[in-house]
């Protein structure tokens, strides 16, 4: 992972990130978004494949061989894309948890087996951590793994797992004798139960994972996992970040959209300070957001004058995550009544900017997490 | 009859209830994990279901109609008991010690507010017509004001009322009427004349929703369910006498509605979430989750709590100043502002409480459910006026700053 | 303490009210505050000796024989208009701290030696508590006393001390032997060293007191300080809030009467939404806080439907602290550049409300005060 | 003589700082306790004080420019360097470390607005005249901008000057005029047309602050000090030759001017405030004051912490695009925003962390004299324009949004 990815110059981000918009304006407005909600597998499957195999999205990040080596600030442009059309699909679960999961992983033999397919798109893959009592931790996972054979049987509960009834493989954070350890587990196996669970944030499956003696393959080594998890969090909260400054000006736009044109009193709403100082706060907490998601992409791709990703990836994900859902909810508010029913786009963001500021554990986590990327540790108070 | 002492009221309540409704079995204690597992505001129940609640709360008011506690307050002549505010709010009193079927569908806006406006402005006949059937529980009525292009600006309304002989006939699109698929009874803001300035050329009538021409279809709301309608009045004909008030002058029977609204909502509980959201069931939460031994949470909890016991405190001293005569003041609309802030910084609270469970029903108790109040939270800085309209009427009605230049 | 006061009409607070307010207008408006501020001893003594002798503000409160016995409704009253004209003086902690040491004492020689001085104005006396490590704190002294013949003699230093320098009488919270203790200190005495500090609210003095051997009367018995801290900081914070909610009131009329006149870009400031909503949330911030602080009141006088003492004082003390705060805050911004000059009254206000909040221990202090009346302890983290 | 590489002018740069300044000693690294118990942004320094610190500003400035780093983006024909942005960046980052004094009372305006808004808008002689004087550290300029009825509103300033021959005759009074006092140079916005709409009949002149009738009076601010001034203005005589930009075209001058400010002030840091406000030294704070151990003042340490932290990473964007060429966007008002809000916060966490030691000296280091920082933060809120205008000019002129009905 020390390897510094190539820097793509800003026009070549411009690039992308248009032919990307291009691509979604017509391929994931609205209305196919929520066609795509009510199906069976919750995702556009073809457009995850066009994303893959017209647009190599799924390779871009990856370390060469398997990918095209480029970094996080790569990968923020099609994130920041993809959240600000709310696009379902597993491709936050499969190219930024799970790969990243391998490559921080340094497991040749588990990168040489999974990463192929999820560079072309053919394999979803997930992550799953969360055990029922719903924190997001880095140790002390009640999934247990013992030695089988040449494998691992592993038994337990993973309550919360994103995308889990698409993935075909599945990276599990489980104990072991020999210490916390990861393994990659065929959705296919026997012993492998999922469960579908209703969601807050309806554009984001989830699964609940029960393993009964499934097989699973060991993917690293026993002891690592807590470090491994660390580098996965900040690559995955920078990511996430990228994708709420997407879905932040989504809204903005809307409410904007909306201010210009809408009538009451006789005069455009936007002409209200009420209003026009709301939307100004909203684009000041949004600049703010977006500076801090690109220095956190630029620490991760360990850019010489950036701050230090632990740092930089902590800030982001609170700021990120606050302003995304100011952002939301005053969205709806600039709206009025149409905003908050059912058939406006509001409310997908509104349940995406909740979720995505829970997923990792929530405030209740992110700022001690911060605190403790700046070094100022805790003695007296659990996290 | 003469006027009973409140004590003496208080015993006949007292021996009313007890003779129709068992007392609430652990009053204020909150048992976590205990009870159904629902933190609505707005209702997202089936229609069935919801159907059933609504039989239920008929009943109830039914009952207390027949007893002398359907209309405390209100005129013999239309079957009310003709006693004082403090009479009535005695009775509330001891009715909150009992289980009882929530009347809210009922009481809010057809009871609360619609009934004080027709006493104000409806003719006489209309009013022994109607009253009783409201007060027993056999006529619902709901508010037919808000349109697509008339949120927040009421006096912008464009549904017509066009006069025909001794009938008027009404056109437009009402929006976001609470309780229309159960009403019996609506009052319809109109527009009576274009060629004077917008407030002066409106006209309020009542109509009865099973008219032909009054269409309710349900408005699904981004929570998911449907508390709210949009009705569609397509050439109804009203007879004048259902008329409330002056012709054109339907701004100022309008404003007796919303300031009888902006009395009731500060007093009323949050509906449903009023035990999810209780101090006592957050307290519960906060230990349930593990979350009193973070500093971090209790700050924020301590924030949360300490101005949503200002705002209880708020509304107890509105109440003991009613029960001794005295009439609402501004600070109605401030509880107003303060239940739509708390409740919305409530529902935000417990999701850091409850952390990555609020993202799927993972079937545990407490948890996802909290999303359901969370979904509702916009609305409350919306509905019966934005918070920049309640700003708007503290400024200029209350501080006597200027309004905008026209 | 258990005796509830006796209840006094709303029209006879607002009789008082508005007695008192007229006496202040003439007596201590802007331009006499700002004199005494810079006199020697910081407040206007023959105004002080008014309010006690003509008003009788000083008895209002205090228990039979001693005084009216009305209770902290009515001083509310009172200091709701002390804090509305800021008016410097040692009332607060007179008749407030010190007076209320002595009550919560129940020891009668105490009272009867000092409270007929109190209630005629003649005395004027302090509480001191805070040390050197600048905690609000209701155990643990550094101050000692020992006994010393019939008397006890008390060592160490009190950092900051209201109104100190105006005292006749301290009454000092040390540790003994025996347990903690409140000692009455004559300030003329031997060992007794005051000096005046440099004060953020200007319109209240503060001096920190050295005691080397100097000789003090035991208030009460040694080992019930706790709980008599406990008291009188519940009595206090009412009172406080009293004060609070006063002086953010005559903010919002300064905000209110300025909006109305000021004109920018052809309009009057108070017709611009920006301005328009700020002060309506000023307002409602106000009247949540009046609520608190009502309530309180009612509470501490005992009053059959008000909720627990100790938590509507926790509540009053933390909200009425934040709307103050916040209110002299905007009173300035809605004032533009005039509102901060030192011609202006506004940072008058500003100072006293920054004071106001910190005076017993702060924000880090009060909600954690707040969650413990409430029977939320904490057992890991420090307060 | 060519461009000189970046490398080879940090080379350079080098080269003059080794010689005439000494390397900061321990750059970045605080130790609470040590060093100067200042946490002042606007200056309480005594007058003699603030002389003696002017004066070493100068020095040091006329040190710069006589060897070629006093202007290095300027004119050659004024003493400039003819160097790009990304030159004067290299040169500012190198000489943060070392020990100068703060040049800031000549730069902030002067240099940084109203220098640009001179090569824009005045006469070539009168630049001769002063922009080497300028750059030399001998001449500081101050903005002669509000009035006490021009505040928000500058469109409105009402500061006469009446043509007379070749002349002008100035009448009026300026008020928020910052570093007055040391001024040998005012640029002054006049009324010269009330006959058309407000910003259509201004124009700005040069003014030299020892002619007769200019009258600089000290205005005390709420934390005691005196940073600001009234500057009386009583039949002063200007030259037409010291006019900027055409009669009645003077708006266009002042926003040359202001949107130069807006540029830097995102990018400043908080002058004498920078130290005791940095990171380093609040996480120290939260230590010294044993506050680390307390979850609920963590919370809003991290809170705030957070917000800063993303502000210097837009700052630092900004410049890296500044450095790469790209004018500053409306992140600069952004940056302006957000730099008073934290601030303010930062300043209330410090009292949050200090509790009681706030409200008297009792000579503790670290404690009482936050007062003056948070006695100064109203002033981040209002000057340069109020937060209100600045949200205005981001929805307006960067959201697109309507303005008010005129």
């Amino acid at each position: 992972m020390s390897v510094v990815p190539e820097q793509i110059s800003a026009s070549d981000l411009a690039d992308l990130r248009s032919s990307l918009r291009g691509l979604l304006t017509s391929a994931s407005d609205e209305e196919a978004v929520r066609a795509v909600v009510e199906s069976e597998t919750g995702y556009d499957e073809k457009l995850y494949d066009r994303l893959a195999t017209e647009l190599g999205l799924h390779s871009l990040a990856l370390p060469t061989p398997y990918g095209e080596g480029y970094g996080m600030e790569v990968l923020s442009v099609v994130l920041g894309e993809l959240g600000r059309f709310v696009v379902p699909g597993p491709f936050f679960s499969t190219v930024v948890l799970a790969a990243g999961a391998l490559v921080a992983s340094g497991d040749q033999a588990a990168m040489e087996k999974h990463l192929p397919g999820i560079a072309a798109g053919s394999t979803v893959a997930t992550l799953a951590v969360i055990e029922p009592d719903g924190h997001w931790r880095h140790e002390g996972f009640t999934v247990t793994a013992e030695r089988s054979g040449d494998g691992w049987s592993l038994s337990g509960t993973k309550a919360i797992v994103p995308d889990l009834l698409s993935a075909g493989v599945v990276l599990v954070a489980a104990s072991t004798p020999e210490g916390d350890a990861l393994f990659a587990v065929d959705t296919a196996t026997a012993g492998v139960e999922r469960t579908a669970l209703r969601t807050l944030d309806i554009t984001r499956r989830i699964g609940r994972l029960d393993l009964d003696d499934a097989s699973g393959t060991l993917v690293g080594a026993p002891g690592t996992l807590t470090d491994l998890l660390d580098a996965v969090l900040d690559r995955a909260t920078t990511a996430l970040a990228a994708e709420q400054v997407g879905g932040a000006e989504a809204c903005l736009e809307m409410a904007v959209g909306y201010a210009k044109v809408r009538e009451q009193f006789g005069r455009r709403i936007g002409s209200f300070q009420a209003v026009k100082h709301k939307c100004a706060d909203m684009f000041a907490r949004i600049e703010l957001a977006r500076a801090a998601a690109t220095e956190a992409a630029r620490a991760i791709d360990g850019r010489d004058d950036a701050p230090p990703a632990g740092e930089a990836a902590a800030v982001a994900h609170s700021v990120c995550s606050e302003a995304f859902m100011f952002v939301a909810m005053e969205t709806i508010q600039v709206h009025g009544g149409i905003g908050f029913t059912w058939e406006h786009p509001a409310h997908l963001y509104f349940r995406r900017a909740k979720a995505d500021q829970l997923m990792f554990g929530g405030p209740a986590t992110y700022y001690e997490r911060l605190l403790e990327r700046l070094g100022v540790t805790n003695e007296t108070s659990t996290k | 009859m003469s006027t009973p002492s409140l004590a003496d009221f208080a015993d006949e309540a007292r021996a009313f209830l007890d003779a129709h409704a068992t007392p609430r079995a652990s009053d204020g204690a909150v048992v976590w994990g205990e009870g159904p597992d629902r933190v609505t505001y707005f209702s997202d129940e089936p229609f069935e279901v919801e159907q059933a609640n609504v039989q239920a709360a008929r009943d109830w008011q039914r009952t207390r109609f027949e007893n002398g506690f359907g209309w405390i307050t209100g005129p013999k002549q239309y079957g009310g008991r003709e006693l004082s505010i403090a009479h009535d709010l005695v009775y509330d009193g001891l009715e909150a010690g009992y289980d009882v079927p929530d009347t809210g569908v009922i009481s809010l806006i057809g009871l609360g507010m619609i009934a004080p406006t027709m006493l104000a402005h409806a003719r006489p006949e209309i009013n022994e017509q109607y009253l009783p059937a409201m007060f027993r529980g056999d006529a619902i009525a709901c508010q037919l004001f808000s349109e697509p292009n008339a949120g927040s600006d009421l006096a912008n309304v464009q549904t017509k009322a066009v006069r025909d002989g001794d009938d008027w006939v009404l056109n437009g699109q009402k929006v976001w009427t609470s309780g229309a698929q159960h009403a019996q009874l609506g009052m319809a803001v109109c527009r009576t004349n274009t060629s004077v300035p917008k407030h002066k050329g409106i006209t309020t009538f009542l109509i009865d929703m099973s008219w032909e021409g009054v269409d309710v279809r349900p408005l699904r709301q981004m929570s998911g369910g449907a508390e709210f309608n949009e009705v569609y009045l397509d050439d109804v004909r009203v007879p004048d006498t259902h008329r409330m008030g002056e012709v054109d002058d339907g701004w100022r029977v309008t404003m007796t509605t919303l300031l009888n609204e902006r009395a009731s909502v500060g007093g009323e509980g949050a509906g449903p979430a009023t035990r999810p959201t209780s101090r006592a069931n957050l307290l519960a939460m906060l230990k349930a989750t593990g979350r009193d031994t973070d500093g971090g949470v209790r700050r924020d909890f301590a924030r949360v709590i300490a101005d949503q016991a200002a705002t209880e405190y708020l509304t107890s001293q509105m109440m003991r100043r009613a029960r001794a005569g005295d009439l609402p003041g501004p600070e109605a609309s401030v509880g107003k502002l303060m239940f739509g802030q708390n409740l919305t910084r409530i529902a935000h609270l417990a999701a850091e409480m409850t952390g990555p469970r609020m993202l799927a029903d993972t079937g545990d108790w407490g948890t996802f459910s909290w999303n359901e109040l969370l979904l509702g939270t916009p609305a409350f800085r919306i509905l019966g006026g934005t918070e920049e309209i309640m700003k708007n009427i503290l400024g200029e009605r209350v501080l006597g700053l200027p309004k905008e230049p026209a």
